[in-house]
């Protein structure tokens, strides 16, 4: 059974390699691009039952005991993570069928596509800093290409930026590498978790943590976010949608895992730093958000709005921040590829990105308006939608560890959203129908599924959450006591 | 001894490369850094020699080929470079 | 043995490097870049083959190490160096880096001409 | 040849069976043996023995490492005089060598005269445009090498083959 | 020895910090490749400096020098190599779609 | 006037060999010194370079029919693969094996899975840089 | 699940029926006529329930939502939620009925309006019998979802929408502040059961937390209740079909507040804070809404308005009330606990006047075509049914008998005399406000009520100022459901106690501090005697009468207060500067320009990092140059620093690309002297390919410098470079020092035995760590897609720009 934890990361690899090997058949890489997909979740969905039942699944690569190997490492939250990645992937690979101009399906998008999932659910499983690093740059370097693919001018001009900020970062992130290896001669997390336990957290250490932190912080658009509006809205509808679901999580998840596994010695300096990044994120998003009128802008400063939330639960870093935190990264993935979809589709039909040229979409399309509606409600957190049960956890978090302002700034950046994400509904999609269907750039054939899958999804979510609530729990009892991931780590061998 | 010679010989080679990085970084033209170019890679060459003397290791035997193999191709590359605008050629 | 194999690789080395340092200066003295390019190729490759044989003897001696790697390597230095030397040469020429004010003639100059004077008839 | 460096070769292979030793020395040891048997049994072959090429070729790397050093030297006395007073310039000359190895041999040698590069080299193989250090000194003593070089050439590339 | 390195860690990184907060785009590689040496520096100076023989078990030497930096750099080095490899064609095909090498240029309107 | 390369033509075909030799050799050696893969790939694709550099794209094309993209793409294969090998054995994800078999001939051989996934990774790393010269020199640059 | 659980959720089911029924019977049948069976069973099923809740006992039921969190459908029915429930299923069944006239089934799409309708319903239900708060939250939240819909129910109008999204805005902002109260109750009490807060009310109010909570949880109230100064989204709801008005605006979403308050008032009352915010904020809201309204000449917003002032006195009584709680037992307490219950009974009374009213208006407007009541006049003779609920509904809200109106009002002077007795708070002087300003404010309440009476209906009919021609009598089904109200209205001024006993008694068992319905002493008699309330009223009378008849001559006062300078135009300017600036706050820092996006990343990582190693107090290192250096070491590192200086000050591309060439080589030699031959054999091959590549990618490009850097730009840029560099020099000099472990390294020198291979690195590569190695080959090959799919596949929109 430890077995099938590397093949979320494998399959799509695999399937990508295919991809490139059979490049001209474009509808069997359409299907098995499905097929892969769903196997992957399927594997998550055995993953978290097994883990529900036994604890932590480990592997570590090529035998080699940890810490000498690499160690894949899939505790419930990964793999919370890992099957929202695969659930969010093949929705957004469907919409991609029909959205995707046959060049870009020509030119690697599936194979492209696929490499990027690996990269972030690799980021998800893996239980070794650098190989960390590793996962990111492939994920990174799928997402580079994503981005510029189609050649447009625009895309190329904002994928410069991307890229550069990306490098940047991550040659931080090596420096981050480079001293945690001074500091503890190791690599795996859960060996570094020991050695920093056991010799204690110095000033040195935290700053460190904090060098990561700041890292991480660049690719999860906490604070440092400046890269992300510009990139996220250049490329294809399916791909910003993805983007915005999932590279941003990978940053999230690695903050997360980082201050709850290896740098919670210090929470009152670490977590509350990251209380203060995430007030900082939520109110420079939430004023984004509502100053534009290009619905790509809004929806994208609304990306950066979530991963302040997010953090905002570990900055808690009580029970009910984690859990909270927890259920809102699984909402986020849903909602942001929901969002991003629709506004893809709004996009499309107006021809244009300017909610004022466009008006009255509901009359012609009143699914498309209402699953918008339901997604918006969703993003504000309102009740029983799936952002709500990590709203008021996160909250709560906030508030169990003193953290009143970061509570209430939670609460009045979804107010924010409100205001942005109303905005786009109430202008694109009340008042005078201007187009009739025939006037329109493009038609919701065929987009529609994923669109739908994802709505089921954020209600179902939000009224069940019950259904997934042992495993949440069980994944923020990992996430609060380091020491199950070390002993499913080091197995019983001696930690040397 | 010994050792001072073999030390005494890199320096007088780290003379030699910044003499030649001079010229890189002199031009005039690029033929001249592409000279330049092709003597630091043969100086690097000499100075991986006597470090595996040095150093007492067969470690770097391959580096000192493969110098020269790039330091060949960088020379040809660049020389084509400057000779036509383009490295490769697509078609006769 | 091993203090042979010092001396003799001593020698080889100390002399190879005097000559690429002999060289780097010929790089840095010499007017243009054809008369350099005389430095550049030969002496410094000849300093390269001197070190790399002082070091070929140095292991055969003190530890009978043959490296057929260390032959090899000699063998492609000797034949690529006066390629280099002659790629590049012709590369500034064609790119019309001048010969130095007292060069004496240039009969390819005039080769060139009259090829372009053929093909323009 | 080839077939005589073959046979060369499976002698020294043979060797080692015998010997049952497996090292470069013994193969060596086999080699060398291998080129006296080959020595007697040569009128067997109809090509002359191989080993006369190795020479030709062995001269030429001779001619080679001497020319080089001579012309290392004349450029080292350029360089480290005080003025450095010479005429540079570029010449022509023909050769009657034919084909790419032997073109490109001569070539290769040319540059490795004291102070000389080939240029460029006529479409039709005929010429090669050499850049001489010092005109006056250089000129001579390249267009004397000349008729060595394409002699030992020759020697490699027609005589033995 | 770590002392000395890190100074010049410290320099290349002032350099290539420099260099990426230029306009140009050929600058800001130059920087990013400059800040990628100075880190593959600071990884193989984290293992501790020269204090064995090269990590090969043939070498007659009892003592190596920390083997896990110099794995972790070569992947680095590769990688990097691939992301420069990239970001090169790209800054080549954007300087041929608009028409300027300038960053400043390429702004767009706004961040959109 | 177009130059007459028949010097570089002449000493490519030499020293190509030789590279490919030397990086077949990197490519054997990997395991016990310097080299590997990695290495022994991007030396190999050195060779094939300074035959683009001296011949011309075509000529090479024709005379080396590989499509290089796939190549890479087979080589990350064959690294994976080997890794599901060990999966398939019911061992772990990348699990090496290496043996010690006497072979007539040559003695005491060491079969190691390694050499396959470096096989893997050497095919990347060609595949990918020729591929990557090739898109340039295709493009005006 | 329950019977009450069914109750609740019948609406949300039959939103699911409705579009069906629309679509097969929409056009013949009017939807409304299925629609009312569902508020007409809700109410009927509930009036069940009134005997056993009237003797002072309650239902509690649950279901599971979330039971592993804790939060679950917690139903709990006592007097304060069944009083609530009946009002809103009974006029729910009365608006429906009305609005099956109001609405044309020719021209609305009615199965929106009526799911938008059902949805609140079922929400406001939800809300009131809710005893979990998360799931009170999520009801709330929706009563403000189903609200927008409908003020927008006409969405193509842009009112509609302004006035949508403000309410909603407004109304959500409450509720979140709501939610952060609630949590922190639910955080101190340890439940979501509101129950079991009061039970733990002690808990509470020793908590650090009580005052934030209470503030928080007022803020949900006051803007629900559109309580000054959140009142100003309530006049602009009236963009909403008037059934919507009468529903939501008046009798039901805006009580929600009250209820919040109410329901709460076990847990806070008897808090000085309390007392003053919720009397304070009640009374000042009553002044503001019944002055604003006084002004209005649209007819809803003068009810709005109305509304406003209404909610504000039913606001100030249960803040006065609230001081029950101080007292344990006595008089006093019970003094201050009829100001609860004349809360209460005003609650109810309100309902029904108000909705009378707004129906009123809907049926003025629906006929005349305009609610401009200076184009209307004279209306008495045409619509006498009408002009009769008119009267009754006005009159009661001036506070006259024969209506319920005066009873309350009657109450809520009597509280308010009393709250100027005061005096365990601090601040007391100031309560002998408290009557005054409930006396001004009654005597404007009772002038709007004469306008919206006189204006319409006496005068002269000028036909030709309205848009509709023929004006007539409303059809019969509009005129029931008001009827009806205006008959309890009557009603209810002859048997209060009816009531009384059998609602609101026990909803004041809920709110106030009694244990029984045999404590409460309450009777409600319309004759007291001559006490000071009655004397007030007719002060409010004889007062009211004079300015109304004198309005001409005073009004201007009221508009000397300009008009931009209201709350509502303040919204509005807001919202317009929070757009612009915020925009133009993002654009100020979003540049586009990556140096400057590089500049804040740096800057951050070097400020945060240095006050970081600087504040924990950990700069320690040695300085040891000389260890272990040699002559060679120092020029191999010189000459890189010479090469990476070069590439920083060279004018020319081609000389910087081919410096970074030489650090990139120096870097083999670097890794030659630290004894990594892999190493040195990977950079060497990388470095060339790189090299190759750059210049490929740059020999074209013009020349470096051109535009000429200004000193400025130099010397950010040279001061944030120097700080990074110090940073990182420090911060490596503390790692090289600061090694608390000895590297796992030492197990890979047994790579022979381990992984057959003498090559350690090359072990480690290929073998322990040869997923980094297998992911890093993939991270080559997309590279190599990259660079192929970039010249490959282009976009024609840059043809233009191609330069060659
Ligand atoms: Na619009
Ligand atoms: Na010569």
């Amino acid at each position: 059974m430890d077995k099938i934890i590397i093949l979320p990361v494998i399959l799509p690899l695999i399937a990508g390699l295919v991809f490139i090997l059979l490049r001209s058949y474009i509808k069997v890489q359409r299907i098995l691009s499905v097929v892969t997909l769903v196997a992957v979740m399927i594997t998550s969905i055995f993953m978290m039952v097994h883990i529900n039942q036994h604890g932590i699944l480990t592997m570590q690569l090529g035998n080699w005991q940890a810490p000498f190997g690499i160690g894949i490492v899939a505790d419930m939250f990964s793999t919370l993570l890992v099957l929202t990645t695969s659930i969010v992937a093949i929705c957004c690979v469907i919409f991609a069928f029909k959205t995707i101009e046959k060049e870009r399906e020509e030119h690697y998008f599936y194979a492209l596509f696929l490499f990027l999932i690996s990269g972030v659910i690799g980021s998800f499983l893996t239980g070794d800093l650098f190989n960390l690093y590793v996962f990111f740059e492939v994920l990174l370097l799928a997402s580079y290409v994503l981005v510029t693919l189609g050649g447009k001018k625009v895309q190329l001009r904002e994928a410069m930026k991307y890229v550069i900020i990306n490098i940047l970062s991550s040659i931080l992130f090596l420096v981050g590498i480079a001293y945690m290896y001074s500091i503890t001669g190791t690599l795996s997390f859960a060996h570094i978790s020991v050695r920093i336990a056991e010799a204690g957290q110095d000033g040195f250490i935290t700053t460190v943590a904090i060098l990561f932190l700041l890292v991480f912080a660049v690719k999860a658009g906490l604070f440092l976010f400046y890269w992300l509006p510009g990139s996220y809205s250049v490329p294809p509808t399916a791909v910003s949608a993805v983007f915005a679901a999932l590279l941003t999580k990978v940053g999230i998840y690695a903050i997360i895992r980082m201050f709850t596994l290896i740098f919670y010695h210090e929470p009152e300096i670490t977590h509350v730093f990251i209380g203060v990044l995430a007030a900082l994120t939520m109110i420079l998003g939430g004023i984004g958000a509502i100053g534009y009128w290009e619905i790509e802008k809004i929806l994208t400063y609304n990306v950066v709005i979530g991963t302040g939330f997010i953090l905002a639960g570990l900055a808690a870093f009580t029970h009910n921040g984690l859990l909270g935190a927890t259920y809102y990264l699984i909402h986020d993935m849903i909602i942001k590829a929901l969002i991003f979809l629709i506004g893809g589709v709004i996009v499309y039909l107006t021809g244009t990105n300017n909610l004022k040229e466009m008006s009255g979409l509901i009359r012609t399309h009143p699914y498309l308006g209402w699953m918008f509606f339901i997604a918006a409600l969703s993003l504000i957190g309102i009740p029983p939608l799936s952002g709500f049960i990590g709203k008021v956890f996160i909250t709560r978090g906030t508030f169990e560890a003193d953290l009143f302002w970061l509570g209430i700034i939670g609460l009045l950046a979804s107010l924010l959203i409100l205001y942005s994400i109303m905005k786009v509904f109430m202008n694109a999609f009340w008042g005078e129908t201007l187009l009739s269907e025939e006037e329109e750039y493009g038609s919701t054939k065929g987009v529609m599924v994923a669109i739908s899958i994802l709505t089921f999804i954020t209600i179902a979510l939000g009224i069940g959450p019950e259904f997934i609530q042992p495993y949440v729990d069980t994944a923020v009892e990992a996430l609060m006591n380091p020491q199950l991931y070390i002993d499913a780590v080091f197995g019983g061998n001696d930690i040397p | 001894m010994f050792d001072t010679l073999m030390i005494l010989s890199l320096t007088i080679l780290t003379v030699a490369i910044l003499l030649n990085l001079f010229r890189l970084v002199r031009g005039p033209s690029n033929a001249d850094r592409v000279q330049a170019l092709d003597a630091i890679g043969i100086n690097l060459i000499s100075g991986i020699a006597i470090f595996s003397v040095f150093l007492h290791t067969h470690a770097f035997f391959e580096l000192i080929l493969l110098i020269g193999i790039l330091s060949f191709i960088g020379t040809i590359a660049f020389a084509r470079f400057i000779e036509r605008g383009y490295a490769i050629e697509r078609k006769r | 043995m091993s203090a042979s194999a010092e001396v003799i690789a001593g020698i080889f080395i100390f002399v190879g490097t005097i000559i690429s340092l002999i060289s780097a200066i010929g790089l840095v003295r010499l007017p243009d870049v054809y008369t350099r390019s005389h430095a550049g190729s030969k002496s410094s490759t000849l300093g390269v083959l001197s070190v790399l044989v002082g070091t070929l003897l140095y292991f055969v001696i003190s530890e009978g190490y043959f490296s057929i790697r260390l032959i090899l390597g000699i063998v492609f230095v000797f034949l690529t160096a006066p390629v280099a030397a002659h790629v590049i040469c012709r590369a500034a020429y064609r790119s019309n880096v001048p010969l130095t004010e007292t060069s004496a003639e240039d009969q390819l100059k005039d080769y060139f001409e009259q090829q372009s004077k053929e093909v323009n008839e | 040849m080839p077939f005589q460096i073959l046979v060369n070769i499976l002698l020294a292979f043979l060797w080692i069976f015998f010997q049952d030793n497996w090292s470069f020395l013994t193969f060596l040891e086999g080699y060398i043996i291998g080129i006296f048997i080959l020595l007697f049994t040569r009128r067997f072959f109809k090509a002359p023995f191989y080993l006369l090429f190795v020479y030709a070729a062995f001269k030429l790397v001779y001619v080679f490492v001497r020319e080089l050093i001579s012309s290392a030297i004349t450029v080292i006395r350029q360089v480290l005089r005080p003025k450095i007073n010479i005429t540079p310039g570029i010449f022509r000359i023909d050769t009657d060598l034919k084909g790419d190895v032997e073109i490109t041999l001569l070539s290769l040698l040319i540059c490795l005269t004291p102070g000389s590069v080939v240029m460029e080299v006529t479409p039709d193989d005929k010429s090669l445009y050499v850049h001489a250090m010092d005109i006056p000194d250089s000129k001579n003593s390249v267009l004397k090498s000349q008729k060595i070089f394409e002699r030992a050439i020759k020697d490699v590339t027609r005589k033995y083959v | 020895m770590e002392t000395l390195v890190a100074i010049v860690i410290g320099i290349l990184f002032t350099i290539g910090t420099y260099l990426i907060l230029s306009n140009q785009m050929l600058r800001i590689i130059l920087g990013l490749s400059i800040l990628s040496h100075a880190v593959n520096l600071m990884i193989i100076t984290m293992g501790g400096l020269k204090q064995g023989g090269p990590p090969l078990l043939a070498e007659n030497t009892t003592r190596f020098t920390d083997p896990v930096p110099q794995a972790l750099i070569l992947t680095a080095i590769v990688i990097n190599f691939a992301v420069t490899a990239f970001l090169l064609v790209l800054s080549y095909r954007t300087y041929k779609m608009h028409g300027t090498d300038n960053m400043d240029e390429l702004r767009g309107n706004r961040h959109g | 006037m177009k130059p007459n390369d028949v010097i570089l033509h002449t000493v490519t075909k030499l020293a190509s060999v030789i590279i490919f030799a030397f990086s077949i050799h990197l490519f054997m050696a990997g395991h016990h010194q310097p080299g590997g893969g990695f290495i022994g790939g991007l030396t190999t694709t050195a060779g094939i370079i300074l035959l683009f550099l001296a011949f011309d794209i075509e000529t090479i094309r024709k005379n080396l029919p590989i499509d290089y993209k796939m190549l890479a793409a087979l080589g990350v294969l064959i690294s994976v693969l080997t890794g599901v090998g060990g999966l398939v054995l019911g061992e772990a994800f990348l699990e090496q094996m290496f043996d010690y078999i006497d072979v007539p001939l040559f003695g005491n051989v060491e079969l190691a899975t390694a050499v396959l996934f470096d096989i893997g990774v050497a095919f990347a790393v060609i595949g990918t840089s020729v591929s990557i010269i090739l898109s340039i020199s295709e493009d005006d640059l | 699940m329950s019977f009450l659980h069914f109750i609740v959720l019948m609406p949300f089911l039959a939103t699911i029926l409705i579009p069906f029924l629309y679509k097969k019977w929409g056009h013949r049948i009017h939807t409304g006529w299925f629609v009312v069976f569902v508020p007409l069973t809700i109410f009927i099923s509930l009036l069940l329930y009134l005997p056993e809740i009237s003797n002072g006992n309650f239902i509690a039921t649950s279901m599971p939502w979330i039971p592993s969190l804790g939060i679950n459908l917690d139903i709990y029915l006592d007097g304060l939620a069944l009083m609530f429930a009946l009002i809103i299923s009974g006029i729910g069944v009365l608006v429906v009925i009305y609005s099956i006239f109001y609405m044309s089934k020719e021209r609305e799409a009615l199965h929106n309006f009526y799911i938008y309708l059902l949805l609140f319903m079922g929400a406001m239900l939800g809300l009131v019998i809710s005893d979990n708060v998360l799931a009170l939250y999520t009801v709330w939240e929706l009563t403000s979802i189903s609200s927008f819909l409908l003020i927008a129910y006409w969405y193509e109008r842009k009112k509609s929408r302004a006035g949508a999204l403000k309410a909603m805005l407004i109304t959500v902002f409450g509720g979140l502040m709501m939610l952060a109260g609630l949590i922190m109750l639910a955080m101190i009490s340890d439940t979501y059961s509101i129950r079991e807060m009061i039970a733990s009310v002690n808990v509470i109010q020793d908590s650090y937390l009580f005052i934030p909570a209470m503030i928080l949880l007022l803020l949900g109230a006051f803007t629900k209740s559109a309580q000054f100064p959140f009142s100003i989204w309530l006049p602009d709801a009236m963009e909403a079909p008037t059934p919507i008005s009468a529903y939501l605006h008046s009798a039901t979403m805006v009580k929600a507040g009250i209820y919040l308050v109410a329901r709460m008032t076990p847990i806070f009352g008897g808090h000085s804070l309390w007392f003053w915010l919720v009397a304070g904020i009640g009374l000042l809201t009553l002044l503001y809404g019944s002055l604003r309204a006084v002004r209005q000449t649209d007819l809803k917003a003068l009810l709005a308005f109305s509304t406003i002032s209404q909610l504000g006195l039913i606001m100030s009584l249960l803040g006065v009330g609230s001081a029950a709680y101080y007292f344990s037992g006595g008089e006093q307490q019970e003094l201050y606990a009829l100001a609860l219950f004349a809360a209460l009974f005003h609650l109810f009374n309100h309902s029904t006047f108000k909705g009378a009213l707004f129906m009123v208006v809907g049926i003025i407007d629906l006929e005349s075509g305009t609610r401009d009541i200076r184009r209307l006049g004279g209306l008495m003779a045409i619509m006498p049914v009408t002009f009769t609920i008119a009267v009754i509904g006005s009159l009661s809200m001036a506070g006259l008998p024969p209506f319920n109106g005066f009873l309350s009002k009657e109450m809520f002077f009597t509280g308010m005399l009393q709250a100027a007795e005061v005096n365990m708070f601090t601040l007391e002087g100031f309560t002998i406000l408290f009557p005054i300003i409930a006396w001004v404010a009654s005597v404007f309440t009772f002038i709007y009520c004469f306008i919206l009476l006189f204006k319409p209906f006496f005068g002269s009919l000028r036909l030709d100022q309205l848009p509709k021609k023929k004006v007539r009598e409303a059809p019969l089904g509009m005129l029931v459901p008001p009827s009806i109200l205006a008959i309890l209205v009557v009603v209810i001024f002859f048997l209060p106690n009816v009531l009384s006993d059998s609602l609101l008694k026990p909803a004041l068992l809920s709110i106030g501090p009694f244990t029984s319905l045999n404590e409460i002493p309450f009777e409600i008699t319309a004759w007291h005697g001559w006490n000071t309330e009655i004397y007030m009223t007719i002060g409010v009378i004889v007062v009211g009468l004079l300015l109304f008849f004198m309005v001409k001559n005073w009004n201007s006062i009221l508009r000397i207060y300009p008009d931009n300078l209201s709350l509502n135009s303040l919204y509005n300017s807001g919202i317009e500067k929070m757009e612009s600036s915020s925009s133009s706050f993002t654009n100020f820092y979003m540049t586009g320009s990556i140096r400057h996006y590089i500049m804040y990343i740096l800057i951050a990582f070097v400020g945060i990092l240095a006050t970081a190693v600087i504040s924990l107090d950990s700069v320690s290192f040695n300085l040891n140059f000389k260890a272990n250096v040699s002559i060679y070491d120092v020029s191999i590192l010189a000459a890189m620093v010479v090469a990476a200086f070069m590439t920083l000050l060279t004018k020319n591309r081609i000389t910087a690309i081919v410096s970074l060439g030489a650090v990139g080589y120096l870097m083999v030699m670097v890794y030659v002297i630290f004894r990594a031959p892999d190493l040195a054999l990977t950079q060497m091959v990388v470095e060339t390919a790189t090299t190759v590549l750059f210049l490929l990618c740059f020999y074209h490009l013009p020349k470096f410098g051109k535009r000429i850097e200004k000193l400025p730009f130099k010397l950010t840029n040279f001061l944030v470079a120097i700080s990074v560099g110090l940073t990182f020099t420090v911060l490596t000099l503390i790692a090289t020092n600061h090694k608390l472990y000895h590297s796992i390294s030492s197990y890979f020198e047994n790579a022979y035995e381990l992984a057959g291979a003498k090559n350690i690195v090359n072990a480690i590569l290929v073998d322990f760590r040869g997923f980094d190695t297998m992911m890093e080959i993939a991270v080559l090959l997309i590279a190599g897609l990259g660079v192929f799919t970039l010249i490959k596949l282009r976009s024609k929109d840059g043809d233009n720009n191609e330069t060659k």
